[in-house]
């Protein structure tokens, strides 16, 4: 009911560092509205999610948050819920043709942008590597066009060189590892930079680095501000991440969730379209971190000093 | 001690008896939520592709033969069903022909691989989940196909209407009867002794109220879903095929004694490559309705779906030696698996203790089987 | 102390409460021999079993004493440490090892550390195999590459091997020709006089009548008799196993063969594992209507590989030529060659004859059951009447033919074999070693069943290492040595002598 | 005719073949990257952990059992290292006991199952697989554990100086030469004829090569890696036990023919339950080796490991049966799918292709193997 909803809460992949935080900020802030919330992790897997946004409709949530680990292929049960007439927000990755009434993310393009942009910064000339993210994760070719923003004209000019790109099925790190390392083989380590999408790829791509003798010589982005990036970025083996304040998005897609059960209207800062309809949207704005300005987390509450100092 | 000679008599009735405590108590622990009627039909629809596969799964096995690759073929015909709605624009029924003949032909291949090359089926599955899945990639590009046509969506979220429902379930009950009276008569004219008269009755009432509870409560929510029609015909044709057919026995025949069925002068050969070529027929089956489920074709589907069919069929008391097993018990097997995943994942149960828990239980009922099965070692 | 060495009392066993053993009992001296002889499913291998801890202690009732104590036997390590040792009905080798370790399987001698003694094993294993005469084995090959009789010989050299205070044969000889059955009583005689004691268990009563001092007859599960030899004959003993009295062990011969229908021409087999080596070299012959020809020779000969080659069985390279009734007729598979005309009961019941999980009649009825289809659906009523009817022509006995093969004995089992070949009404039956191991009243049977085909018509070729049975059924006896025939006798007046002769004459 | 024979002979030489072509291809399309010292140190530790796994593998294929739950115990034990290491500090050496210790036991849980329960070992794995994927997202969480010091790193990055390269290399070829001066003693000792000497001194002239090659390749780049010196070591003792000692003799014996093997006195029980203990250290092993090669503990880490581990057993030539197979043929197996695996990414093969061509070799590998058997059905 509107004065203590129920939340169902589908995550693809509780193994992704960050959603394990996003969960517990938004079940947090949740809480604190007077809401419960069911949280289902699909462990990427797209029928597993489909089957758990089922039974959370079948629990009578009021409304459902959703990461979708594919982004279209949940048509039909977005359509179950909203025939029992249950509010469908899409969290941080935007679900694709379906009636979804909210969107919440960060900037993803602007993600991108900001990750080729330091990148290009350290290395303004020289050859790079692309190591995108899942290639069922809209956000993924997102991040690209971001990213390809700021890289294309320097590409059009010939200061760099995209030597190699690919997509890493489920954001697996193991998966960015052997093709960091093959990449280098083939590139007899002639690579500069390489522009991975996030945290979790990043250290992939350094530990193949690292065989090489070269973490810290090759410059890497990443983003989510993962702790043991973030350590990473201190060491100096990493150029940069992104910070999402992931308690802002959290707290914010609660205030929505329950703001839409009680039929308010909640505030929007953009539209997107997803095939199916233009979504009302709002997109929070990521800040590049570098070692520069890591203590912006510490004061945020992000992590405490002793996590980023302990090792 | 009685009670483990009557599991050993009524295998089923051990698996029936855990689905009811499984039922009772994810009911009582979600206060009733399990049982309603919409996650009734969840439950059946969520347990159809897997049920599906199992089907032929369970003839393979029996078949003393295995196959990892329906996962990955499930997930190729289901994408090349999606690329041919998507981007060709083929109507529904052309499409539906194309993908079954392609799954026959594919599994025909298999069991060409596995027959007549005496390559061992672990092999062929394991090459074949390999480069199904491949291949997969390659046809979708490695993307997923959406949206896919409301035609075919219908397959997967469609519904039999209530009045229809209601038939199905009266004509299921007379057939259930008039087997049982046959089945009497035949006793009877064989001087076998026949069960007497009340038990019977007991037993056809009991599936009277079976039928009853059944499609009243899908009926109760939209009525009888599609995916769980079809499970229903596969169930009833393959029981057909294994008990009553000559191919079926020879299935059974294969599996025990290959050897000495050949020496019977049986094409074992055949026997075995037709096995596959049903199998690559219920991949295409459980394929199609999975895009349909999906509304998309995806690079991952039925990714580790042959492990759940295996062991759909193992807890059903299919033996891994091939030679024994039954089609229903497979499918209550997959009813078991089913149902444990609903319910942990209503109750909110971490992920990892639904792996724990499945894990767990997929041991424990095999264990049952074997020790309470009789000639044990 | 008792006089006894080993008494078994009031021994029962069950299986699925069937009784097998339905309270046993019975003594041995020390250095005594015992026969032990009993219809197929008497119960004589399940009581040997539960004597040699196969069953262990506790599966079964009733008490076993050995040397004065109760023995309680938990492994069968238990029962080899008091000194028993058993060689089994089925072969238990272990084909991928070599002979040498075969013979030490379970009792490997080792230097320090765990390591294989090989060189000690394989000259132990050789010392040990030419004490059975045996000179053609090389024992650090493989045993799957020596045949059946060669294996029978191993299972003996090993269980010499563990210097046994008793020593339980259960049907060694079965796979075995007259002459390495020979060496075999010679050397169960040399064990006598060192004072070891024997059971042995046969379906061959000559053998029996030969090497032992006393016979005990169990029939149905229960203990009939224990008699000293020295007043027992082959006929008493076989009226205490049947029941009743048998005066003649072969049916008398009414049939004359027709014109010759069967011709095998030229076939040759290669081995299977070394393609230049022939197993089988171009052997030729006829069979006419109505004749059983008897194929004799010496274990290894290639009689199996020459009859299935003809059926296409065969499963090694071959080439072989088969004519029925004048045409050139296509036996490339076991299934074109039963559509022509021919059946075979196979060697290795167990291998290659029974489907364990079928009923009794679903195997019965295997091969001819497209027979009963009504469109897609088997007819269970003309099925069931079918097996009905098999069952009562060859008198098998079983409770139901619903109930699982296995559950039979094993001459029962063989004439379910026999039976399912029947009803592809062959015009060439072909029978390898068809009473192996079939007790002697289910043996007249399948006699009797022989001659009243031949005598309808049907040409029968019948391998059998048994001499005197080829002696007793056949109208001509071919004799096969080294893949080559060596021999073709009508038999009128044939004497084993001859027989043999031609089988030694390399 | 000859060739065929010459393959039935020397199973290995095939694979050998095999090899050298794939590389060949690779090196010709690479322009030689393929086979420069540094990518040949890098396929060396790819292969390594399948290669650890694949140990224990073919001694559980030869004893006719299969165990499926190897990727999920890998991954299990990986991060309990990771957890050890990263959130407890503790010292290295007590951190390898430790986890060494779990895969010894959690082995022997499986085998207890299977050995002593009689529960089937298809069954076992499939249950474990899940459940003990379960408790490694239990155990971390479902976090990446990370970063792991630098001394467990070692383990996985780490290099064998080039001198003690140079002399392992000496040692193992007198080795050889002693094995093959026994053999040749031993052969004559038994009347078997004995290969003429020209022959052996070419067999060792080669195995001479084959190791010189080997050391300086991997000098020519950082060393032998630490986990490639694991695997030989473990090449070592796995070929010494299953041709030498009396356990192994009678894994072998079980595999193929268990009933023999029981009423030979030996209890096989206890056989089986030794082997899943051994296949348990194993994992612990390939599972500290990845842990140190991502510097990380990744609760998905190992993922199909087990499918990689018996596609290598499979392809060397263990049989499916159980009963024969060699370890060095698994190994052998592990290197034929790592350099597909390596020279396909170096080539940018599209995932798609790689996964097409591992599952083809795979079955062709297997193909041409049953094909070349004698006793062929
Ligand atoms: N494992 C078993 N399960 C069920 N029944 C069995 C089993 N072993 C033996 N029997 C039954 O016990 C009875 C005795 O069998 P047993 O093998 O001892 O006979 P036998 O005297 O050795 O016969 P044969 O001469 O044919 O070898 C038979 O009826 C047989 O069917
Ligand atoms: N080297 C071998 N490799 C494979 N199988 C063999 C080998 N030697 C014998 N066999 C098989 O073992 C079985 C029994 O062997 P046996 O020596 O009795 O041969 P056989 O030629 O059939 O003798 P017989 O003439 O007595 O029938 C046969 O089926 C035979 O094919
Ligand atoms: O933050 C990232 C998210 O935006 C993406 O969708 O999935 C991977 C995460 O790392
Ligand atoms: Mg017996
Ligand atoms: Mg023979």
């Amino acid at each position: 009911d509107a004065k203590n909803p129920k939340i169902g809460f589908s995550i693809d992949d509780l193994r992704v560092e960050r959603w394990a935080r996003d969960r517990d900020f938004f079940t947090a802030e949740a809480e604190k509205l007077g809401a419960k919330v069911f949280v289902q992790s699909a462990d990427a897997s797209e029928q597993r999610q489909i089957a758990q946004i089922e039974n959370l409709i079948s629990r009578g949530v009021d409304v459902l948050v959703i990461v979708p680990y594919n982004a279209t292929v949940l048509n039909n049960a977005i359509r179950e819920a909203k025939k029992a007439k249950i509010k469908v927000v899409s969290y941080d990755r935007l679900i694709l043709n379906a009636d979804v009434d909210a969107y919440i993310s960060f900037d993803n393009a602007k993600v991108g942008e900001l990750q080729a942009s330091a990148i290009t910064q350290l290395k303004p000339k020289g050859n790079y590597y692309l190591l995108g993210g899942a290639p069922t994760d809209n956000n993924a070719k997102i991040l690209r066009e971001g990213q390809m923003k700021v890289l294309q004209p320097l590409v059009d000019k010939g200061d760099i060189k995209i030597v190699g790109k690919q997509w890493v099925k489920d954001w697996s790190a193991s998966e960015a590892l052997a093709i960091v390392e093959n990449a280098l083989t083939a590139n007899g380590n002639k690579i500069d930079a390489v522009v991975a999408s996030n945290d979790g790829t990043a250290g992939g791509a350094i530990q193949a680095l690292t065989a090489q003798k070269l973490a810290g010589k090759v410059a890497v982005s990443g983003q989510d501000a993962d702790l043991a990036a973030v350590k990473r970025v201190i060491a100096g083996t990493q150029a940069m991440t992104v910070y999402k304040p992931l308690k802002v998005i959290a707290a914010e897609a609660a205030r929505l969730s329950v703001q839409l059960v009680r039929n308010e209207k909640p505030t929007y800062n953009a539209q997107l379209d997803n095939g199916f309809k233009k979504v009302d949207s709002l997109l929070l704005k990521p800040v590049p971190l570098t070692k520069a300005n890591v203590d912006l987390l510490v004061q945020d509450g992000f992590y405490t000093k002793a996590q980023l100092s302990s090792n | 001690m009685n009670i483990k000679k009557l599991f050993t008599q009524y295998k089923m009735l051990a698996l029936l008896i855990a689905i009811a405590l499984i039922w009772a108590y994810f009911s009582y622990k979600t206060e009733g939520g399990f049982i309603t009627p919409r996650n009734m039909s969840n439950l059946m629809r969520q347990m159809a592709i897997t049920g599906i596969v199992a089907c032929g799964m369970s003839l393979v096995i029996i078949a003393g033969e295995i196959d990892l690759s329906v996962g990955s073929l499930l997930g190729l015909l289901g994408g090349v069903a999606a690329v041919l709605d998507v981007t060709h624009h083929l109507p529904l029924p052309v499409n539906l022909l194309a993908v079954l003949a392609l799954g026959l032909v594919m599994g025909l291949a298999n069991g060409y691989l596995t027959a007549y090359l005496g390559i061992p089926s672990f092999i062929v599955g394991l090459g074949g989940m390999l480069a199904y899945r491949g291949i997969v990639l390659g046809v979708t590009g490695g993307l997923t196909i959406a949206p896919v046509s409301d035609n075919m969506v219908t397959i997967g979220q469609g519904y039999l209407s209530p009045q229809w429902g209601v038939a199905l379930g009266i004509v299921l009950l007379a057939i259930a009867a008039l087997l049982t009276w046959q089945q009497r008569r035949n006793r009877a004219a064989h001087a076998l002794a026949v069960a007497p008269m009340w038990r019977d009755a007991v037993k056809l009432a009991a599936v009277g109220a079976v039928l009853a509870a059944f499609v009243s409560t899908l009926n109760a929510y939209e009525g009888i879903p599609l995916p769980v029609l079809l499970l229903l015909a596969l169930l009833g044709i393959f029981t057909y095929v294994t008990t009553q057919t000559v191919f079926g026995r020879r299935v059974y025949a294969v599996g025990s004694n290959m050897e000495a069925t050949r020496l019977s002068g049986i094409d074992v050969k055949a026997v075995k490559l037709w096995i596959f070529g049903i199998m690559g027929l219920m991949c295409a089956l459980a394929g199609l309705v999975n895009t349909a489920r999906l509304a998309a074709g995806s690079p991952s589907a039925g990714t580790s779906g042959e492990l759940d069919a295996i062991a759909a069929c193992f807890i059903g008391g299919t033996s891994m030696r091939g030679g024994s097993g039954t089609v229903h018990g497979a499918l209550i097997g997959a009813l078991v698996m089913a149902s444990l995943d609903n319910g942990m994942s209503m109750l909110d149960v971490d992920t990892y203790w639904q792996m724990i828990v499945k894990g767990g239980i997929l041991t424990l009922a095999v264990w049952i089987d074997v020790s309470t099965r009789s000639g044990k070692r | 102390m008792s006089d006894y060495l080993l008494e078994m009392k009031g021994i029962v066993k069950q299986f699925d409460g069937v009784r097998a053993l339905d309270g046993i009992d019975i003594r041995l001296r020390a250095g005594e021999c015992a026969g032990l002889c009993g219809e197929n499913g008497a119960g004589k291998s399940t009581l040997m079993k539960v004597l040699s801890g196969v069953y262990p202690h506790g599966t079964y009732d009733g008490e076993i004493i050995w040397d004065g104590k109760p023995l309680h036997a938990k492994t069968i390590r238990d029962t080899e440490k008091a000194g028993i040792v058993i060689i089994h009905q089925e072969l238990m080798l272990v084909p991928e090892l070599s002979v040498a370790e075969n013979l030490f399987l379970g009792h490997e001698l080792t230097l320090p550390g765990g390591r294989m003694d090989y060189a000690a094993m394989n000259r132990r294993a050789e010392a040990l195999l030419a004490e059975l005469n045996i000179r053609d084995v090389n024992v650090v090959l493989p045993v799957k590459q020596y045949g059946g009789g060669h294996q029978q010989l191993f299972e003996i050299a090993r269980a010499l091997n563990k210097n046994a205070r008793l020593l339980i044969l259960d049907e060694p000889s079965s796979s075995l020709t007259a002459s390495e059955i020979r060496i075999l009583l010679d050397i169960m005689r040399s064990l006598k006089a060192k004072g070891v004691t024997c059971v042995y268990i046969s379906h061959k009563l000559d053998e029996v009548a030969a090497i032992c001092d006393t016979v005990v007859v169990i029939r149905d599960g229960k203990h009939i008799a224990t008699t000293p030899m020295a007043e027992m004959s082959v006929d008493r003993i076989i009226a205490q196993m049947v029941g009743r009295e048998m005066n003649q062990l072969y049916p008398t011969r009414l049939h004359t063969p027709g014109d010759t229908i069967f011709e095998a021409r030229n076939v040759t087999c290669y081995d299977a594992d070394n393609p230049q080596r022939k197993r089988v070299d171009n052997i030729s012959f006829t069979v006419r209507q109505g004749e059983i020809v008897g194929i004799s020779g010496l274990v290894g000969a290639g009689r199996t590989e020459l009859v299935s080659a003809i059926f296409g069985a065969y499963n090694g390279p071959y080439e072989a030529e088969v004519w029925l009734d004048g045409r050139r007729i296509d036996t490339g598979t076991p299934l074109k060659a039963i559509r022509a005309g021919l059946a075979m009961v196979p060697e290795d019941r167990k291998q290659h004859g029974i489907v364990p999980d079928l009923s009794v009649g679903q195997n019965i009825t295997l091969s001819v059951l497209g027979e009963f289809a009504r469109a897609t659906r088997i007819d269970q009523e003309a099925e069931l009447k079918a097996i009905q009817q098999e069952i009562a022509s060859t008198r098998l006995k079983t409770a139901s033919p619903y109930l699982p093969i296995t559950g039979l004995s094993g001459g029962n089992q063989q004439k379910a074999v026999l039976s399912k070949m029947l009803l592809t009404r062959p015009r060439v039956l072909i029978l390898d070693e068809p009473t192996r191991g079939v007790d002697v009243g289910a043996k007249y049977e399948i006699y009797q069943l022989m001659l009243d085909l031949a005598s309808q018509g049907v040409a029968i070729i019948m391998v059998s290492s048994e001499m005197q049975e080829v002696l007793g059924v056949s109208d001509r006896v071919l004799v096969v040595a080294e893949g080559r025939l060596r021999g073709d006798f009508i038999n009128d007046g044939l004497t084993q002598e001859t027989v043999l002769a031609a089988a030694l004459d390399v």
